[in-house]
């Protein structure tokens, strides 16, 4: 990353975090339903922010993934719009040569072909970067999940975290605007965790992104975002839409911090809320 | 009782197998004690192979130099007729190309011919005659279309069949010439059975060239329409014009009746044609040298001039 | 910009075979694309059968080099009483000779990829049997074989049985190792893990060796024919393909040409139908991607 | 009961094939499976050999029907001046038909994968061609085709591409969904996408139809001399056969037979190791299953 | 279940479960080396008695899953010895009916082209057990996990959460004597997981299953556990082996105890310990 692609992201990001910004992705009575018939969403609405980090929490099934998926363009609505900002369509990489937006997949999602420093390249590759130009970025990715050691393995020779390690490294690789994430911490020990929200929460200032973070940890949730949405399923809607009001930079001793305790008390109960709604509907 | 016989055909059934059906259809077999069932061949039926295994008691054999790989590899056949004396094998060239002779083909970039004509055949002519060369040599799969697209070119054939083909299709005459004319005198349509079968049954055996023999007098000068009704059941694409022109052209070359058959009758053959045709075909390096092909061939039963009185 | 979805046209939808969208109109994602897969067919039908036209007027071409399509129809209809027969003839075989294609060709895929000593004794023999030419055999097989039909068969099977084999050993052996794991896990004898695992998993490959054995039967009955077939009366088209040859009945050549070729397509065809309806639920090759 | 670790026999080592297990030392588990993997092949010939000439001797069949094993032999080691050319002639075609056929076939695979037009308009006439019997179609070829070579190499690409194109367009088409939207979401171009993603999955798919295409590249080459090839001195095995056949060589002809036999079980372990070698680090058919 | 089987299970547990009784399974010096030359464990021991709960716990990657696989008989150790009792050997049902071994593994492992009904059949199925037989066994380990209403459906309709709950499902359904899970829950909302683990209790305690679980989740094990296993990585070996102290039945009051409280920080020391072991090493 030069440090011109580090002042152009880094002053986007103070312009942007204002409450009065426009939004950057804004759902409008999106409904979502599959050939089978399953309702997946249901006029579900959602604003978000250039600069937000906002954590999506809700019941298994509740149509997390889905509004992820339509928000990355994967997967059109059925129903209602969705609307984003010229610049941030899909695939265009950025003026600083960052990407618009990463993905980090609930699954893996890796090529067995290739071996792990092929599979992290692979969004650098495919803007053109060749191999020898790519080989720091994808290092240096690698060293953030820990994973340096295992370069030239394969997918099939790593552990189940040590892929999910993976494919958040590619994620990372480049320096997307956009951040999504399904749940890319369940498969890994508390410690490694703990590391990598801070990396992420680090990295997220330091350039000003925008996440997009599906998680069933509701401490995670409060730790890293200044925003939660939660969802109830059958229909998947959104049922609350908190602000996390705590100063960043976070670091481990807010983990302590009564403010912390409150947030987590307070989503946690939105969140049985919404296990309740769920399960009337 | 009348004895079960089996006899195999090279091709479908067509006029040149005409006196077999016609022994067949007037009775002729019959009378001589036999039950005939005529099995027709096809473009790679595998008749021969049926008589080696005993599935069948006679086939028709094409020409002799079946008859000398026979005894090249071992296999005890013995030919007993040869209803054809000439072989109806021709060459076809197109009319306007200045080919006048058989000498003249040799000018033709290009001669389609089948493999085993290339095999023999063409390989006579080539130590025969100047001028032929393998470079000529264009696969002929049954189909004269290429032979047609190309009037530089020359094509093998079967008297009786491509040539009609060629007339009414292609709207021209073709210049025929006729390996026989030219001198490779192979017999040709001869019956061959196997030796054991010979030696244990050689009464059917006479029974059935005999029966034969007049069955292709009456085919050719008698009423053949019986014969002809056979032929077109068994192949019914087969059209009477088809067998005029048949006919018409085996009599008008002497196909069945020429040479000794003039004279001794329909089937005869001689010893020293076939050993001259031997000789001619060791020297065009065709088959091996030093055979015994004594063995092969039989004139027990023919140049007796049998049936000669049916011919009017 | 905004791309409001109720107005997007779908652009992921991908249905697997062309076969199939004609016959499932249920998957068509709309009218437009169903016309499609009617027109273009038709439109390069007619294309090309205007160009071959043109030609054949254009340069004279003389119709027993190459007839122009009005007259192979011509032939077609005047002819049907010939070819008709035949077909039906070079139909049954082709048939049976499929079925005994599947059957044989599973069979022996199962067998070696269950067992290692069978894959090493018997593989090799199966590719001898591929790479024998018929015409070179048909004989022994006619003195050891009873009745033509018998003959015809074999060597039917001997031409279409390869695609499935390979493709169906392909298809067993790349059977996902968890899922092994969890067969083994659970005590499942041999029989069930081939039939509740390796067998539904093969099946992908399996269609697509299908596909291929399709075409091939109907080809390996031609070759058998050839090779082996009887003449005359009872013959399927092979026979009157040689025949219109000799004869240079070219149009009548290119009409049977004409039968062979639309029976090759619509096997392929419903192959291909088979093969969605089997996959359609859970196979990525026939899954309608949802978007 | 105790199962001490290191006394268990490793139970499911499973490896892809006969040839690469010859070819590919370092996979056998151990010294009795590679003996294993060399010596069951030789038994089952010589087993056949055996029976063969028990057969021959038992009943007496003349050498003109079945020949020994023995007179086989013999004709191979005395007709090898005319046998060994012919041989190299027939391999000719048939690499050269096998290269067309995988660029062809892939090509074609890519085509019509990728464009829905492309598929409905062109794979009928892939079928038809597949259908098509080529002593039929090659006097046309014969006609529009210059040279006899050229003609020749038609006929053989038109026998062996279909597997591959089959084949691979099921490949392309089985890609999973999950990473082309990984794909599409970094922006990949189609070409990306094909190179990167759908060709490396095909693989599989892509090696099986190879597999079948290698014999039928070799029984193409054949067939393609039978119907458009040379003969005499440039001639290839097919001409050497059909040479043997009307001059009832039966020995040389079985002599011919196992020649393209021995050919045919070499490509097929050249095809079996390339694909071994392609897929041993990812693919679940080529995995050594680590217990 | 028979009220036979019950009782028999139930008795065997109240035998076996004393501190003196032999253990069912024992790795002794356990070592695994991949064909590529990873050591994934090294000299590992390990007594697991009947009724007991063992958690594993590690950083990711350090050979949990792998000693998992080589307790349930599906991978050999390279050296050592793994020592099983002869009544349960894997793949033999019990008397009871029960299956000895169920595995849920660290991914689905569903088979795509089967119905969700017909994925949790499976063990039965393979026991001889017909679709009609089974249909009351699948339907309520299907309600266990909340999918009832998704029994028709095939994997690729559902969820990255709904597929594990399948796999669960799959696990449960069969009664098994040892339990093998590796991170189970790793994919569930808190609720959800909450919830599973209560009933995964109760179940272990009503059917006396000897359990072996991998989890991430320091406060999972010592909820759930009555031994908790600390492994460390690269090599992989067990650095810390505690037990929990708590008497069964724990209920959610339990996670607001102070021994709670306790076992949760030593858990998690022990688990910052073995990072930095790994991290030696
Ligand atoms: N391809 C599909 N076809 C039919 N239904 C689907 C499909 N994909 C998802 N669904 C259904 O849509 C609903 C929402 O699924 P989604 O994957 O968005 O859930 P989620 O919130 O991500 O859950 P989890 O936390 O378990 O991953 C579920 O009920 C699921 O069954
Ligand atoms: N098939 C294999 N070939 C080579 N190495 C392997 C293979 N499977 C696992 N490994 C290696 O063995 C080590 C342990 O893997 P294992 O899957 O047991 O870890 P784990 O503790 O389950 O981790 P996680 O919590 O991430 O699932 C890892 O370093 C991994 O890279
Ligand atoms: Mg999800
Ligand atoms: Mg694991």
């Amino acid at each position: 990353m030069t440090a011109n692609s580090i002042a152009a992201t880094g002053s986007a990001r103070e312009m942007a975090r204002g409450e009065n910004s426009a939004p950057i992705i804004s759902l409008k009575k999106v409904s979502k339903v599959f050939a089978n018939g399953t309702v997946a969403l249901k006029e579900m609405s959602l604003d978000i922010k250039r600069g937000e980090f906002v954590s999506l929490l809700g019941p298994s099934g509740c149509g997390k993934s889905t509004a992820l998926r339509i928000i990355a363009g994967l997967s059109t609505a059925s129903s209602g719009s969705v609307t984003w900002p010229e610049e941030a369509r899909r695939g265009k990489p950025a003026e600083d040569g960052g990407h618009e937006i990463s993905f980090v997949f609930q699954e893996p999602t890796l090529m067995p072909w290739a071996t792990v420093f092929g599979n992290v390249w692979l969004p650098l590759r495919l803007k053109g970067v060749s191999k020898r130009a790519a080989r720091d970025d994808v290092i240096a990715a690698l060293e953030m999940v820990g994973l340096e050691d295992f370069a030239d393995s394969y997918p099939r020779e790593l552990s189940g975290g040590m892929k999910m390690r993976v494919s958040i490294a590619r994620a990372l690789v480049t320096k997307p605007r956009l951040l999504l994430m399904d749940e890319p911490f369940a498969a890994l020990d508390e410690i490694t965790r703990f590391k990598l929200n801070n990396d992420l929460l680090h990295l997220w200032e330091k350039f000003g992104w925008t996440v997009i973070f599906v998680t069933h940890s509701v401490f995670e949730s409060v730790y890293l975002s200044n925003r939660i949405v939660v969802m109830a399923a059958r229909p998947g809607r959104v049922v609350e839409d908190m602000a996390v009001d705590a100063p960043y930079p976070r670091e481990e001793e807010f983990r302590t911090s009564p403010v912390y305790n409150d947030y987590c008390r307070k989503a946690s109960n939105a969140l049985h809320d919404a296990m309740e709604a769920s399960a009337e509907a | 009782a009348l004895d079960e016989v089996k006899f195999g055909t090279n091709w479908l059934a067509e006029a040149e197998h005409g006196g077999f059906y016609q022994a067949v259809a007037d009775g002729t077999y019959e009378k001589y004690g036999l039950n005939v069932e005529i099995i027709q061949g096809g473009p790679q039926a595998a008749n021969q192979a049926l008589l080696m295994a005993d599935r069948i008691q006679f086939y028709m054999q094409g020409n002799l130099i079946g008859s000398f790989s026979a005894v090249e590899q071992g296999i005890p056949v013995v030919e007993v007729a040869a209803i054809f004396q000439k072989d109806p094998q021709v060459l076809i060239a197109h009319p306007d190309q200045g080919i006048e002779t058989f000498e003249d083909l040799a000018k033709l970039p290009t001669i389609f011919l089948g493999k085993d004509l290339y095999a023999t055949g063409f390989q006579w002519m080539k130590a025969n005659f100047e001028g032929f060369r393998d470079e000529q040599y264009k696969p002929y799969t049954f189909n004269p279309a290429p032979f047609l697209a190309d009037k530089q070119s020359a094509q093998q054939g079967y008297i009786t069949s491509e040539p009609f083909a060629i007339e009414t299709e292609g709207g021209f005459k073709p210049k025929l010439f006729l390996l026989a004319d030219a001198g490779f005198d192979t017999y040709s349509t001869m019956i061959e059975t196997k030796a054991d079968f010979l030696e244990q049954n050689p009464d059917i055996v006479k029974r059935f060239v005999e029966a034969s023999i007049i069955g292709w007098y009456n085919y050719l000068y008698g009423d053949n329409s019986a014969a002809n009704d056979l032929i077109k059941q068994a192949n019914p694409e087969m059209t009477d014009a088809q067998i005029a022109f048949t006919i018409d052209k085996m009599k008008e070359f002497g196909l069945v009746e020429s040479g000794t058959a003039l004279e001794k009758g329909i089937g005869c053959m001689t010893e020293e044609r076939i050993k001259g045709f031997y000789d001619d075909m060791v020297k065009s390096g065709v088959v091996k040298a030093d055979l015994d092909i004594s063995t092969v061939y039989t004139t027990e039963f023919v140049c007796n001039g049998l049936g000669m009185d049916l011919k009017k | 910009m905004s791309l409001a979805a109720t107005e997007k046209k779908p652009e992921n939808v991908t249905n697997a075979d062309p076969a199939v969208a004609l016959l499932d109109a249920k998957s068509a994602p709309g009218r437009t694309a169903r016309a499609k897969r009617i027109l273009i067919p038709l439109l390069m039908l007619a294309l090309l059968l205007v160009a071959w036209s043109l030609y054949v007027w254009a340069f004279d071409v003389p119709h027993y080099i190459l007839p122009s399509p009005m007259r192979i129809a011509d032939a077609l209809v005047s002819d049907w009483g010939i070819l008709g027969p035949a077909l039906l003839v070079t139909l049954k075989i082709t048939f049976l000779a499929l079925i005994l294609a599947l059957l044989g060709g599973v069979a022996l895929a199962v067998l070696i990829a269950e067992s290692k000593i069978a894959e090493l004794a018997l593989y090799p023999y199966a590719v001898i049997l591929q790479v024998t030419p018929i015409v070179a055999i048909a004989p022994l097989i006619l003195i050891y074989v009873p009745t033509t039909q018998a003959a015809l068969l074999i060597c039917a099977w001997i031409v279409a049985f390869f695609p499935v084999l390979s493709n169906t050993t392909q298809g067993l052996k790349s059977t996902d190792h968890n899922l092994l794991d969890l067969f083994k896990l659970y005590g499942a004898n041999r029989w069930q893990t081939l039939i509740f695992l390796k067998l539904p998993n093969a099946l992908p490959y399996f269609l697509a060796g299908l596909r291929i054995a399709g075409g091939l039967a109907l080809i390996a009955a031609v070759v058998a024919e050839f090779a082996a077939g009887s003449a005359g009366a009872g013959s399927g088209l092979a026979f009157r393909l040689i025949e219109s040859q000799f004869r240079l009945n070219i149009p009548r050549l290119f009409a049977a040409l004409f039968l062979l070729s639309i029976t090759g397509v619509l096997i392929f065809a419903a192959t291909s139908f088979i093969s969605h309806m089997l996959l359609r639920k859970w196979h990525e090759s026939a899954l309608k991607r949802e978007v």
